[in-house]
């Protein structure tokens, strides 16, 4: 599948919000879709919330979106995923009924090709990728926790992304491991696949993130280079406390 | 206070954990270290009851509990924090907590002093526990294992997905917690952070236990080299 | 050999929601199978008789199946008794199969057009026959019962929208009206509602003596039950209900609100016949029945009994009875005397049916063993049959 | 008119009645219990043993049959609900539609094909009725009616305020973590299920008051039921209580459009009230957030 | 590295399937009538259950009203050869008819979820039947036959009846075959196990599960109309009754749901039973619930699921496998994917 060659994700004036409780009150922000963006923020703040609305499994209750200049907010997550714009879930989601191979496969041939032999060098290679080979038969129900969150990187990486979005797929990472991941970030950035990467361990997002935005209350509280945001005293005190392990 | 012998936990005929033997003494924090896959969760769950052991041993303050269930288990004061929170959904978080002590053992902990320690749930106390973000539900997970007052608390994956500042208040209360005496098995993927906070590490690699030395004697390097599984010297030093 | 044994297939629900129409079957078969046990001579020569009997399990589906099944053993006769669920797929696969088919209970419109059939046209079945009432005889028996107590002549109905309630509405109701009464119908309802309260009030504006009906038995639970809530059963002279109250177990359900209501019966003991079959009358028969089970008679014995008889006399009749042609036409041309009195092919409304009787009766408290007594009120239908008592009012 | 809609009312108490064992595995148990109407049918049956035996009063009976009934389910979950939830929600469909299967042909075998009900062993109270200016109102109704209430609302009071409410809640949504917060799975499953079949019982009963029944009586009660619990929706008890009445505010609606519309008005309406549910629902939400936005201005002013 | 479909057992069964079909067509040759009869009652068995296996085994939308459709479908013969259309013609004219009309009711039914859906499924076939019951050609619960079939003499009947049931059963079953190696198949089962995760990896869930639900229902309709022209009475009471989607779950469960093979299975068992035990009245029944009870009990994953995890075979490989030279790939043993991961997702 061809897909429509674009430069810039432009968010304005996003609000969100379940009922009376407000989760992002007034996001603005815009990206280059080549850019590797690291969001950060205490627990609650939205940022799971913004992924989802920018990604489009969630509609906005008030703002746009627009990739270009094309105007995508009510566009539904799968036409989205078609442009290029995939997430991943930080509740991994995956489809347990069918082997983790499948689970890939769904994606590459909907998403990236129809074309069958295509799809499942895609398939192979993002499992490859994501050092999944060895359980690529296994039903997905019988893996544990962080080879779901691989899995859910792998199915995203398979509808070939111009944009990715990672929701902590980090989290619970051995420093070894940690790094195997930032070396496969790394590589998918030299194919010159967009970020945007919720983490809250940071020393291994600065490793990736160009950019750093930190959320708080459903607000942007600072963006910027990575080194200016994290001196921000407000977000220190929002974040990252009295904390050293950054 | 917590005694294991050569545990063998299977799923199928494939052995997650392989005769690992571990003995915890009363008040010590003891964090397990390991690789994903390595086995971590597999040998917390057998221990609280919620896998079965395919064979082996475990006594909890010398009463044998091989065999007794997960709810015995925390009766007798021994209580998880599974991986992936495992939280009630479509409960609200005041109720989630509330099913923590169930048994009620009596203890310090209250419905308050949870809110006390993790005040971003007080403003979603009556949100389903579903909708909360990911941080959020880690604190209730956490949260409702304290309401049952364990002696010996399991910490699965604590601070997966909390933000720095929560992940200090977690360790600040669990610090608390073990000034009260409580026994502490934690998972910590945050290596310096195992390291500081226990005073015991213990290191599984493929099922089975190849390092286990008081966090005082080891360094951080021995410690990766374990559990890459690049010194085959120290395998299974149990005591 | 094969050559001198004639096979009967007997169909009826013995288990399942019908079951009160088939749970007097064995012992009817029993009684039959010793009579048959020295077999038939039919004209000189001598034949072993065999009947095979099969429950439908009341599911039509299953009825179809076992009719095949039992043509494909070859039998010679195919016997089907009961309700439409039964007889109408079993009287289907037989015309499919070409064996000769004999039924009865069910009214024959239900019958008759329910398989297919449009009035005024030719019948289309060359192989099933089918005897017993229609709404002719409904009609018939109803106006001598109604006429039996003065009342104003006003009739509430309640047909449902099924095999019987249509054909009865079709034709009874104008011919009520013909006669005289005003006909006050709300119109069909579904079998399986519960609520009849629109039904009710109505029936109370129009303040109607009479109510005519043809509910499953919970149906009329359910309406009878809210009618006297309603206050409605002080104003109703005669109740007159076909379908339920065939069996005692319909009536003693609706205890205090069962005695005196009017039903009317296809068979009844006082019946003064004898069944050529097993030279049994109506009183032996039911006698026998009580004595063995302890249960009261049910006119489902006599039905049932009818029906093997009519079946044994057109094989008798037929010269040849291993040849489904021959049977067929001594069918067609039967006209002989059953337990259940005239079945007469010969003279029937339409082909392949020959109407058989209706008689009015009444539920009373039982004056013997049992808690009701099921009475003769009225003989119109078949005048043989003794009226041994006078209708009640029900509401006095 | 006004006559019909007390009667509705009436009736949507009965089946309120007779779904909310129903409702209460459906909702808290997460079983879909195809089974609920041949175990109404077999409480049914032993209430009716019971009366004609010791010639008691129904309502005395009952007493008598919910503790059996609670042993039943007892039972019915150590050796079949337990193994069937596990292997996800459909199977107990299938474990229940067996189930069903195997009560109504025992019943049929043991009791053969004669119609019963429990409405003789009342006398006249079956029928008799208050009149009210007019109207007259049935006293039995009355009864079933009443009883639905309280039975609702005391189930309702347990599982929302209760610990052992929270943790039959608990237990049916994830057994193993129940175990890990210290809740006996298996003992508190059970318990749900005892509650759940006494409420059967007096299901039965009522059915068995109001009608006939007989070995298979027991299937055509479900639908009802299911319409009734679904249209009460999954938030509360009470709802298969609104359900029950709405069913039957629409049956009677449809009767007096139609004679054959009582069984079509109550199946639409239950179908609009599913759409209008999915289309509404989060309509009805912006709403409640539009209000309290244009109140949070109001503040601001 | 690469990906397999067929397995050395699939190919055998390919070719079983062919010798068994050739068998099948001029089987009536030589068997007795009565064989004759009850294959092609397991042939309309056999579809029945495979399209309640496609719904909920593949799907995940289960749905106690295909007796809704099933009905339909004889109702359509009906009214079809009530207009003159030969019987034959009118039973694939009706499958398509309802086929179509099942496209407006997946509009709605589709947006209800998991229990609202089954239920629903269940009352709109029981409003189908009370529309059906106005139909003054139906006479209410009376009905009428089919007696256009009357023109064949018995044996042709038989034979053409017979034949068109086993072409039905082959080109439903090839059908589904197709529909399941489709991308559609995969992404069905992507949606049954996570419709929101499968929307968001381009995965279109509307679309998808009407494809299946219109399938189902041609089938389930097309099943309908044949058991129609083997009965030749239509009851709506008898073909709206919610015991055919009883005995379609019954087939597939026991079978193995979920699984190709499973469904067939479950329809041979469920056809062995009745044929040989029906004949015991209360007991069969009681029987058949038991082996329902006893079957979800211990085989939670059917007959099929079993034996697939006992042996490791897949007769009919509708899945995917990665098989590499080197074959350093954790090839399940089937148990270890059997045992459950009890980690639900948490949210
Ligand atoms: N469906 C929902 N209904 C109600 N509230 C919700 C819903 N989803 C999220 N929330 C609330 O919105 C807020 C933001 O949630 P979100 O998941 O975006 O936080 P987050 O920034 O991802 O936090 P974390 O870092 O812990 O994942 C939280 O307070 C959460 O409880
Ligand atoms: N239900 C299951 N069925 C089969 N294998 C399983 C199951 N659950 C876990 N495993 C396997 O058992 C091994 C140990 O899993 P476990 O989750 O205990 O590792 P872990 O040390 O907790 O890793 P993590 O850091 O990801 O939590 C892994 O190889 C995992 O794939
Ligand atoms: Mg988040
Ligand atoms: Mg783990």
């Amino acid at each position: 599948m061809q897909k429509t060659p674009y430069s810039q994700l432009k968010a304005t004036g996003i609000h969100k919000s379940f009922g009376h409780v407000q989760v992002l009150n007034g996001i603005d922000f815009t990206m280059d879709t080549s850019d590797a963006i690291g969001i950060v923020g205490p627990n609650g703040a939205g940022k799971s919330t913004l992924l989802s609305v920018l990604s489009g499994a969630q509609p906005p209750s008030k703002g746009r979106i627009h990739l270009n200049d094309q105007d995508i907010t009510q566009l539904p997550a799968r036409h989205r995923a078609k442009q290029g714009l995939v997430r991943t879930h930080q509740i991994p989601k995956p489809f347990s009924g069918i082997s983790v191979f499948e689970n890939v496969f769904v994606a590459a041939i909907h998403s990236a090709t129809p074309n069958r032999s295509e799809a499942y060098d895609i398939a192979l290679e993002s499992l490859e990728l994501c050092g999944m080979m060895h359980i690529a038969n296994r039903e997905a129900d019988s893996i544990g926790l962080l080879d779901r969150k691989r899995l859910e990187l792998a199915r995203a990486l398979a509808t070939q992304p111009n944009l990715l979005f990672l929701d902590e797929i980090g989290g619970g990472l051995t420093d070894g491991e940690a790094l195997q991941l930032v070396d496969t970030i790394l590589t998918l950035r030299a194919r010159g696949i967009g970020i945007v990467w919720i983490e809250h361990i940071v020393h291994i997002l600065l490793r990736v993130a160009k950019t750093l935005i930190c959320m708080d209350n459903g607000r942007i509280l600072a963006q910027g280079l990575p080194s200016h945001v994290m001196a921000n005293e407000e977000v220190m005190r929002a974040y990252m406390g009295g904390s050293q392990h950054a | 206070m917590l005694n294991i012998s050569d545990l063998d936990v299977r799923y199928g005929q494939f052995r997650a954990v392989q005769g690992v033997s571990l003995s915890i003494i009363k008040g010590e924090t003891v964090s397990l270290i390991g690789a994903n896959g390595a086995g971590k969760s597999t040998f917390l769950r057998a221990i609280a009851g919620a896998l079965p052991c395919h064979q082996g041993r475990i006594t909890f303050k010398d009463e044998n509990i091989t065999l007794s269930s997960a709810s015995h288990r925390v009766q007798r004061g021994l209580a998880l924090v599974p991986e992936g929170r495992r939280l009630f959904s479509d409960m609200t978080v005041e109720e989630n907590l509330l099913l923590g002590k169930t048994t009620n053992r009596d203890g310090e902990w209250t419905l308050e002093r949870i809110f006390e320690t993790f005040p971003n749930l007080v403003k979603r106390r009556t949100a389903k526990a579903g909708n909360l973000s990911g941080g959020e539900q880690q604190a209730t997970a956490i949260g409702r294992a304290l309401m049952s007052n364990p002696e010996l608390l399991i910490l699965d994956e604590v601070s997966l997905g909390l933000s720095p500042l929560v992940v200090d208040q977690v360790y600040d209360s669990i610090e608390k917690l073990r000034q009260t005496g409580t026994t502490i098995v934690l998972v910590e993927q945050d290596l310096a952070r195992a390291i500081a906070f226990s005073n015991r590490a213990v290191c599984m690699l493929e099922g089975r236990i190849v390092l286990d030395k008081p966090c005082a004697e080891t360094n951080r390097d021995e410690i990766t080299q374990a559990y890459f599984g690049l010194d085959p010297s120290q395998t299974q030093e149990a005591i | 050999a094969d050559e001198d044994t004639i096979r009967i297939g007997f169909i009826s629900p013995r288990t399942g929601p019908l079951a009160s129409f088939g749970k007097t079957d064995g012992f009817v078969l029993e009684q039959a199978r010793k009579s048959l046990a020295k077999g038939l001579t039919i004209d000189g020569k001598h034949y072993q008789v065999e009947i095979l009997d099969r429950d439908t399990q009341s599911d039509p589906a299953r009825a179809a199946q076992l009719a095949k099944e039992l043509i494909n053993q070859d039998i010679d006769l195919m016997l089907a008794i009961s309700t439409p669920e039964v007889i109408n797929p079993v009287a289907d696969a037989s015309e499919a199969a070409g064996i000769p088919c004999l039924s009865t209970v069910m009214p024959w419109e239900a019958w008759y057009y329910g398989r297919g059939a449009k009035p005024g046209e030719p019948s289309p079945f060359n192989w099933t026959y089918h005897f017993g009432f229609g709404t002719n005889e409904f009609y018939q028996t109803y106006l001598s019962q109604w006429s039996l107590l003065d009342t104003n002549k006003k009739v509430g109905v309640m047909y449902p929208n099924d095999a019987d309630g249509n054909a009865i509405r079709a034709v009874l109701a104008p011919r009520i009206a013909e006669a005289g009464y005003t006909v006050i119908d709300p119109g069909a309802y579904e079998t399986g509602t519960s609520d009849f309260s629109s039904q009710i009030a109505l029936f109370k504006a129009e303040g109607v003596d009479i109510i005519n009906s043809f509910p499953i038995p919970p149906d009329f639970a359910a309406f009878w039950r809210q009618a006297a809530q309603q206050g409605l059963h002080r104003q109703i002279k005669i109740i007159q209900i076909a379908k339920t109250g065939l069996f005692p177990s319909d009536i003693e359900v609706l205890g205090s609100l069962g005695p005196k209501i009017a039903s009317a019966a296809y068979w009844h003991k006082t019946f003064p016949y004898t069944s050529p079959l097993t030279g049994l009358n109506g009183e032996q028969l039911t006698d026998m029945w009580e004595a063995e089970t302890g249960e009261q008679w049910t006119q489902q014995l006599g039905a049932t009994l009818s029906l093997l008889d009519a079946g044994t006399e057109a094989l008798k009749h037929s010269n040849n009875p291993k040849s489904h042609d021959a049977i067929r036409d001594a069918i067609a041309s039967l006209n002989v005397t059953t337990i259940a009195g005239k079945v007469d092919f010969t003279s029937g409304p339409v082909p392949n049916v020959a109407s058989g009787p209706i008689i009015g009766t009444q539920w009373i408290k039982g004056t013997g063993k049992h808690k009701l007594d099921y009475v003769v009120t009225e003989n119109v239908t078949d005048p043989n049959v003794e009226v041994s008592h006078t209708l009640q009012p029900y509401n006095r | 008119m006004i006559n019909s809609l007390i009667q509705a009312i009436l009736l949507g108490g009965y089946y309120a009645l007779v779904a909310c064992g129903l409702a209460f595995m459906f909702q808290v148990m997460r079983i879909i219990n195809l089974a609920h109407g041949s175990l109404a049918i077999l409480s049914a049956y032993i209430v009716w043993e019971i009366t004609d035996l010791l010639g008691l009063s129904p309502f005395i009976s009952v007493l008598m049959v919910l503790p059996i009934m609670a042993i039943i389910g007892l039972i019915l979950q150590r050796i079949i609900l337990e193994r069937a939830a596990k292997g996800g929600e459909l199977l107990p469909v299938l474990t229940t539609f067996g189930l069903a299967i195997v009560i109504d042909n025992l019943l049929f075998q043991q009791f053969g094909a004669n119609t019963r009900s429990l409405s003789p062993y009342l006398g006249d109270l079956s029928w008799e009725s208050y009149e009210i200016m007019g109207l007259w109102i049935g006293k039995l109704p009355i009864i079933v009616l009443l009883t639905a209430v309280v039975v609702i609302g005391g189930l309702d009071l347990v599982l929302r305020f209760t610990p052992l409410g929270r943790q039959i809640r608990a237990t049916a949504f994830d057994p193993d973590t129940a175990g890990l917060v210290g809740i006996d799975a298996r003992k508190v499953a059970g318990i749900s299920a005892a509650i759940a079949m006494m409420t059967v019982a007096i299901s039965g009963t009522a059915l068995g008051l109001r009608g006939t029944f007989d070995a298979y009586a027991g299937g055509p009660q479900l639908l009802f039921a299911f319409e009734a619990t679904i249209i009460g929706g999954a938030s509360s008890l009470w709802g298969v209580f609104i359900g029950g009445i709405i069913l039957a505010m629409a049956q009677s609606l449809g009767a007096l459009i139609h004679p054959q519309g009582f069984l079509l008005g109550g199946h639409f309406v239950f179908l609009v009230f599913l759409f209008a549910r999915i289309y509404l629902g989060n309509h009805a939400l912006l709403f409640k957030h539009w209000l309290s936005k244009c109140f949070a201005k109001g503040g601001v002013l | 590295m690469k990906v397999t479909r067929s397995n050395v057992y699939s190919r055998g069964v390919i070719l079983s399937v062919v010798v068994i079909t050739l068998l099948m067509t001029v089987l009536p040759l030589w068997v007795s009538n009565n064989a004759i009869e009850r294959l092609t009652v397991l042939f309309i068995y056999i579809t029945l259950a495979a399209m309640w296996n496609t719904l909920a085994g593949f799907g995940g939308l289960i749905s106690i009203g295909q007796q809704l459709f099933f009905g339909l479908g004889a109702y359509a013969t009906i009214r079809l050869s009530d207009l003159g259309v030969t019987p034959f013609v009118a039973l694939v004219l009706s499958a398509l008819i309802v086929g179509l009309l099942s496209w407006p009711i997946s509009r709605f039914m589709l947006r209800l979820r998991a229990g609202e859906f089954a239920i629903g499924m269940w009352v709109l076939a029981s409003i189908g039947h009370l529309l059906v019951n106005l139909d003054p050609l139906i006479q209410g619960e009376t009905g009428i036959s089919l007696i256009a079939l009357n023109q064949y003499p018995i044996e042709t009947r038989r034979t053409l009846i017979y034949w068109s049931a086993l072409i039905g059963m082959l080109g439903l079953l090839l059908g589904l075959f197709c529909l399941l190696r489709s991308r559609a198949g995969i992404a069905m089962q992507a949606i049954r196990d996570n419709e929101e995760a499968a929307d968001s990896i381009g995965v279109d869930p509307e679309k998808v599960k009407r494809w299946f639900f219109l399938f189902a229902a041609f089938g389930t309709a097309l099943a309908g109309a044949l058991w129609l022209a083997q009965a030749s009475t239509f009851q709506p009471k008898a073909y709206f009754s919610v015991q055919w989607t009883a005995y379609m779950i019954f087939m597939v469960l026991v079978g193995g749901i979920g699984r190709f093979e499973g469904a067939i299975l479950g329809a041979l068992l469920f056809f062995v039973v009745e044929t040989w035990f029906a004949a015991t009245g209360v007991w069969y029944l009681v029987g058949l619930g038991a082996v329902a009870m006893l079957c979800s009990l211990f085989l939670p994953k059917g007959l099929w699921g079993f034996i697939e995890q006992r042996l490791g075979i897949q007769l009919i490989p509708v899945g995917y496998q990665v098989t590499s030279p080197t074959s350093q790939i954790a090839k399940p043993s089937p148990k270890e994917t059997l045992c459950r991961h009890s980690e639900k997702p948490s949210s």
